[in-house]
């Protein structure tokens, strides 16, 4: 029915160990940068620091353990729409506080 | 139409008009149109196939470009209408309302308090600044085409011009429990001498500047804010409207909000230079003491060459604006601080 | 599309005489058989709801509120729109019809997971009995929307089993919209590409993405105020540091683009039946097909203007406001096709095609009264008012009931093998139109003038269209139960009918009424494009037949 | 595609084919991901308005958990989603003794996932720190005190914590049960070279639950790692 765009590899265990151990780094680099407070260079560094960690990390799942690399057209573009779906909604809720004027402060008591 | 008693009004039902007018002609079409071929077109033998088209580019570009352009002038138009509507107005009498299951009270710059009721000067622009003491209520004036939610936690602004005198309804419009229907009143619109009689005659308390005045010293806030920097926290005075350096690092406007917030809320934000030992008041104070500290605060600031405990936009309450068409909006976002304006906020 | 075997006789064995016991139904994963338990499940809902929508326009008739309490009416409207959504109309058309048929039009033997699908009609019951509890132990009353903090704090009433509810009820959305959508991937018959798809199918496929991918939101959104409530954590409560709108912002996520869920389904359904009613191709037959996706995509990106009161910042609701507008646009683009399809036609008067004028009408009517709500100015003033009431029954009794409606009718002869009559068929399709504008327009008027909605005691002078209104209600009463009696009747007694009444043009008219159990006895193979008429075997014999006469 | 008179082994009547059961599994399961992704959504867009709505809060709050133990999952999560995927290619080459052996070793990876994860959960509670009104009661004094006007703030973030890492951890033993079931099919030699999709199917549910916990681990954990209570 779908076409597949890539065949599988004949071996993708060194795929899973090369992921694997990119992603002991990672988290190993993750926790290193975050003891560090880079908010005082810029207040949202650190985050973005650590989620381009974890976007990094989630890629590399998703394409070599979910396969999605090598996986129909259609796997890959629900992928892509559950990311742009999620985008969506945080972007324009985001949107609404953001250009509220008194954000973050009109909140809490 | 409901009764046009705002400067909204006109505009309003025009634009109304015209979707009403728009949605005859496209409804009528479209039925017409459908009637027409039914009726001409039935079907005459069991074994009639009729000529198949298959479609035009012509005619679908047509009805795609044109309710689209349709659809951007209607957008447009409504969009004017809300920013006018969302934008503060300059030198508003300011009101400051608040819901509670299930009444409206109002309190005016003057002390005047009223439940379920609301008197307002006809052609003064009239800004409302309101919150709420449970649940989310909506203050909704229909004869001034006006409505806005009242939601606990937050400040909600809205405005209008009176235009007309009378009696009009005012209706709670967000569902808010078991006597919704219930939390009705009147807004009462009085010509000058009229409305200068009533503030006369209203029981009247302080100004909520001079209550806040007074609390601010019953709850010993000036324990530690003082007229200069020589308290153990930051002295409010003149301080209204303008930046305040964070600790981290960001810096915030001095608003309604902020201040709000500092009193219900100090951890949130901290003051660059300052120890966190301010207590919280969260459950000491009412929504309205808080606001009545608020006009305190307002009134020691900007700058302190104006009188104490005088509200920064009290001009003398009542007092008729030009003309009931020159309470446009400004429509400018950079306004002065120093004329008593204050940023939205919602 | 037509099929290279051809098949005339009436099986013997069909879906609803294989196998007659309770438990041969309760435990079928035959899809047909499926639909039909949605269709008793969601009829007996719809029964209720109308029950409780009588009530409340009993109650209006006069301005006092005399009939039932504040606390009482406020329960009555809030269960009244809980049932209606979401347990009649979002399940209406994709799990009765869409379950029927889908299957069916693709010329493949089942839904691709049988077994998910008797599941999510299960989940769906358990639900649906949850809510039966709420109701009996005294229901909610904090309106269809749950506002907290009045939902998650100050309400009395079953809040948490009736959020519960609705997050197992969305479930068996979700899983339908997945089982959907997997089978319109991967079962399509041989030769059937997508662009020979029904109509129908690429509804329901824009129908499935939303269920994906809102309903999860939802779920989520209920089960946090579910949480607040009984634990009094503060996710939605100001004074424990909350946020009172974002949970508007959550939940309008899902329930605006639920009312694309409610009404794709149903153009689906119109264009099918203006189709075959006229024996034309749909005029356009790409635009209407990618309207439903532009719909669902786009339907996605403006939530916010449920919120243009709510101090949702004004830009924002700028955008929101504007992303509204473009997406009024391919329902513009579906009307006139369809108006533009019966345009030289062969129109037939039947039943179905009284219901799909119907809809053209009032769903003009209905959606452009969005373009009235979608104005930022104009919102401001009718937001909450009867103004809303009015524009949202216009497209959701009107327009997605009536296609509903519509579509049994049309069908009913392939789900049951026999005809309803006719005769009662149009009276009752007139009569539900009448009462249904004589409800209705004047609720336009009525929230014009200012009469916000949730009320259940009103200032005097709205009685007047008050009145007509629940007058109106009563008529509709009577239009909405004659079907109920007259197609109840034809199980028994209606007049047999062949495998193509309507001389309809799709794979579903192919095997015999009712179909058997795997639908078809061959595998279809799909040749020809949808909506060709001359390749329709019964119409062919009419013309040999008139030929022969004349 | 031509009519299957004889039967396949693992092939539901309602097919046509091998191939097709195989891409309509495979289809639902990503759209069912797709679902995952949005019901979890809802939380991360809560997390991201509080956040700013309460930078200081967050900072706090987050510091409040026991970063040793939360690293420590995540590398048992990254493990056993290492042993998911070899399970998955052992499958694929028919090799049931190794089938069997990674996904036991999942499973215990897994398991000891929630173990260390009901520990961190007990001593929060012990501490007053879960944020139901019954059992809040944050320390205001002594070692771990959270000032009076923090804890509001922090009871905002304990509770995205625990809906967060509550619904990670219902969708852990979920898993956990869908292992176990695994686990006895292979073991009665249900999966073949040619028949394998079950294994193939759960194993993308195992390495979502990873991906959600690869986000959760440096938004709950390391957020206030750097930060020091009271210091400037
Ligand atoms: C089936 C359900 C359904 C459908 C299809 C729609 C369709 C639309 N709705 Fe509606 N709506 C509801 C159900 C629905 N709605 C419900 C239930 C509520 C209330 C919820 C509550 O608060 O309880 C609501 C409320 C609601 C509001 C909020 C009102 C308020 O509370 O203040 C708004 C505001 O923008 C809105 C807008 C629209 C628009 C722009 C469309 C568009 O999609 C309509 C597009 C269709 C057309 C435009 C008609 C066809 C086009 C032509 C004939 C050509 C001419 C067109 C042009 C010139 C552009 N709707
Ligand atoms: C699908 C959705 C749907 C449907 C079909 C209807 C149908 C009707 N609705 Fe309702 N309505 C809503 C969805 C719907 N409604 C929603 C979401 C709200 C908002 C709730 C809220 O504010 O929270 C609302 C609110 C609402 C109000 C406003 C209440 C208020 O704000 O105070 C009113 C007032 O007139 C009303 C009236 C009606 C009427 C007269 C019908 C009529 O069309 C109904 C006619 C039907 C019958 C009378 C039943 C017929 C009888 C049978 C079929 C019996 C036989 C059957 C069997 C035995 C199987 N509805
Ligand atoms: C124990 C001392 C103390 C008391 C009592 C006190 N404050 Fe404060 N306040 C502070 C300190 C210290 C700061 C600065 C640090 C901070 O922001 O937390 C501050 C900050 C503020 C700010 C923000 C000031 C700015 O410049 O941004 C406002 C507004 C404020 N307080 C109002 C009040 C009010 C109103 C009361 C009484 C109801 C009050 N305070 C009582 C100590 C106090
Ligand atoms: Cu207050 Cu409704
Ligand atoms: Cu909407």
């Amino acid at each position: 029915m779908a076409e597949h765009s890539h065949a599988h590899p004949d071996n993708p265990l060194k795929y899973y160990i090369g992921v694997f151990t990119l992603l002991l780094v990672m988290t190993g680099l993750t926790v290193f940068v975050a003891k560090y407070d880079l908010e005082h260079i810029w207040p949202p560094l650190n985050i973005i620091v650590a989620m381009t960690i974890a976007v990094i990390k989630a890629t590399a799942v998703v394409m070599i353990f979910m396969h999605v690399r090598w996986s129909s057209r259609l796997t890959q573009l629900i992928v892509v729409s559950g990311i742009f779906w999620l985008i969506i909604m945080l972007a324009f809720t985001v949107s609404d506080y953001y250009t509220r004027g008194g954000w973050p402060t009109t909140l809490g008591q | 139409m409901p009764e046009q008693a705002s400067s909204f009004a006109l505009e309003y039902d025009l634009f109304y008009l015209f979707l009403i007018a728009l949605t005859t002609f496209f409804t009528i079409g479209i039925s017409a149109a459908a009637v027409i071929f039914l009726i001409k077109y039935r079907r005459r033998s069991q074994g009639e196939v009729p000529e198949q088209i298959e479609g035009d580019m012509r005619l679908e570009i047509t009805w795609t470009v044109i309710p689209f352009l349709i659809a951007m002038f209607i957008f447009a138009w409504g969009a004017k209408l809300y920013y006018q509507m969302y934008t503060d107005p300059k030198d508003a009498l300011e009101i400051f309302v608040t819901g509670k299951q299930w009444m409206w009270r109002a309190q005016h710059p003057d002390g005047q308090r009223e439940i379920n009721e609301l008197h307002l000067p006809l052609g003064r622009r009239v800004k409302l600044t309101m919150t709420s003491e449970d649940v989310i209520h909506a203050f909704y004036i229909p004869a001034f085409r006006t409505k806005t939610d009242v939601v606990p936690g937050r400040y909600t602004t809205t405005w209008f011009t009176p235009t007309r005198t009378g009696t009009f309804h005012l209706f709670c419009a967000e569902y808010c429990g078991t006597q919704h229907s219930g939390m009705i009143g009147k807004i009462v619109v009085q010509d000058y001498s009229d409305y200068q009689a009533w503030l006369r005659g209203a029981p009247k308390e302080m100004t909520p500047a001079e209550a806040g005045q007074k609390f601010f010293t019953s709850l010993a806030c000036n324990n530690c804010h003082k007229d200069q920097d020589a308290g153990r926290g930051p002295s409010l005075a003149g301080q209204f409207g303008s930046d305040v350096k964070l600790e981290n690092g960001s810096t915030v406007k001095m608003d309604e909000a902020y201040i709000r917030e500092s009193i219900l809320n100090p951890g949130a934000k901290t003051v660059l230079g300052y120890p966190h030992i301010m207590p919280t008041f969260q459950g000491q104070v009412t929504e309205e003491q808080v606001a009545m500290i608020i006009q305190y605060i307002k009134s020691i600031g900007p700058k302190q060459n104006e009188a104490v405990a005088k509200p920064a936009a009290a001009a003398p309450a009542g007092q008729p604006a030009a003309k009931p068409a020159a309470a446009q909006p400004t429509g400018t976002t950079a306004k002065p601080v120093a004329q008593g304006e204050q940023p939205k906020q919602n | 599309m037509a099929t290279e075997v051809m098949e005339t006789t009436e099986s013997r064995v069909n879906y609803l005489n294989n196998g007659t016991t309770v438990k041969s139904w309760l435990l079928t994963l035959d899809h047909k058989r499926i639909g039909l338990l949605y269709l008793f499940s969601i009829s007996f809902f719809f029964a209720i709801g109308g029950i409780y929508a009588t009530l409340i326009r009993l109650e209006l008739i006069t301005p006092q509120g005399d009939l039932l309490t504040p606390e009482m009416y406020n329960r009555v409207f809030t269960m009244h729109g809980v049932i209606m959504i979401f347990f009649f109309l979002i399940p209406s058309i994709p799990a009765v019809l869409g379950n029927f048929l889908l299957p069916l039009m693709l010329g493949a033997k089942d839904v691709a997971f049988p077994k998910l699908n008797l599941l999510s009609w299960y989940i769906f019951i358990i639900g649906g009995c949850l809510m039966l509890y709420t109701m009996l132990s005294g229901g909610i009353d904090t309106g269809w929307t749950f506002y907290p903090p009045y939902s998650s704090i100050y309400s009395n009433s079953q809040v948490t089993i009736a959020g519960v509810s609705i997050f197992i009820t969305g479930f068996s959305s979700i899983l339908t919209g997945l089982n959907f959508m997997v089978t319109i991937h991967t079962m399509r018959a041989p030769g059937l590409t997508w662009f020979r798809l029904p109509l129908f199918v690429w509804a329901h496929y824009a129908t499935s993405l939303i269920q994906v991918l809102g309903t999860p939101v939802i779920a989520i959104t209920v089960l946090a105020l579910a949480f607040e409530r009984t634990l009094k954590i503060g996710i939605f409560d100001p004074k424990l540091g909350g946020d009172p709108v974002l949970f508007q912002h959550m939940f309008w996520f899902y329930s605006h683009p639920a009312v694309y869920i409610m009404i794709l389904p149903s153009m689906g359904v119109i264009s099918e039946l203006i189709a075959n009613m006229t024996r034309k191709r749909i005029f356009g037959y790409n635009f209407v097909a990618f309207s439903s996706l532009a719909i669902a995509v786009f339907g996605f990106l403006v939530w916010g203007h449920h919120m243009f009161t709510t101090s949702q910042s004004m830009y924002t609701g700028m955008v929101f406001s504007l992303i509204s507008y473009a997406v009024a646009i391919p329902s513009a683009i579906k009307t006139f096709n369809w108006t533009a399809t019966i345009y030289k036609g062969s129109v037939s008067f039947d039943t179905p095609m009284i219901y799909a004028l119907a809809f053209l009408g009032l769903f003009t009517i209905g959606g452009m009264t969005g373009l009235f709500l979608a104005a930022l100015g104009l919102d401001v003033h009718l937001h909450d008012t009867y103004f809303v009431v009015a524009h949202f029954h216009y497209v959701m009794v009107g327009s997605a009931v009536i296609g509903y409606l519509g579509g049994i009718h049309y069908w009913w002869p392939k789900i049951t093998g026999r005809m309803y009559s006719e005769f009662l068929g149009r009276i009752s399709a007139v009569i539900i139109f009448i009462g249904f504008n004589l409800t209705f327009l004047p609720q336009f008027v009525l929230g014009q003038l200012g009469m916000p909605r949730r009320y259940h005691a009103y200032v005097p002078e709205f009685q007047v269209l008050h009145i007509l209104s629940s007058a109106g209600a009563s008529i509709l009463a009577v239009g909405f139960t004659l079907p109920v009696i007259y197609l109840a009747w034809s199980i028994k007694y209606g007049e047999k009918v062949g495998p193509n009444p309507w001389m309809a043009s799709g794979l579903e008219w192919q095997t015999s009424s009712p179909p058997p159990t795997e639908n078809f006895t061959y595998q279809p193979v799909v040749t020809h494009e949808p909506y060709e008429f001359e390749n329709v075997e019964e119409i062919k014999q009419a013309r040999q037949a008139e030929l022969q006469r004349a | 595609m031509a009519e299957h008179a004889t039967h396949v082994e693992g092939l539901a009547h309602h097919f046509v084919s091998m191939e097709q059961q195989k891409e309509a599994g495979m289809v639902g399961m990503w759209i069912f991901l797709l679902t995952e992704i949005m019901f979890f959504g809802g939380l991360f867009l809560a997390y991201t308005i509080y956040r700013t709505t309460y930078p200081e809060g967050f900072l706090f709050g987050s510091h409040l958990l026991n970063v040793k133990l939360g690293g420590t999952n995540t590398v048992v999560l990254i493990v056993s989603s290492l042993t998911m995927a070899m399970a998955v290619y052992y499958s694929q080459k028919g090799d049931r003794k190794k089938l069997l052996a990674f996904l036991a070793l999942t499973l215990i990876l897994g398991l000891a996932f929630l173990g260390i994860k009901y520990v961190e959960y007990s001593t929060k509670i012990h501490d007053g720190l879960f944020p139901a009104a019954a059992t809040w009661n944050p320390p205001s004094e002594g070692e771990h005190a959270i000032p009076v006007e923090k804890q509001q703030a922090v009871h905002v973030f304990l509770w995205i914590y625990f809906l967060m890492t509550g619904l990670h951890a219902v969708h852990m033993i979920v898993g956990a049960g869908i292992l176990i079931t695994l686990i006895i099919m292979a073991q009665r030699g249900k999966f073949t070279k040619n028949y394998n999709s079950p294994v193939e199917i759960s194993g993308l549910y195992w390495h979502f639950v990873d991906i959600v916990w690869i986000f959760l681990f440096p938004l709950l954990y390391l957020t206030g790692y750097h930060f020091t209570p009271g210091g400037h």
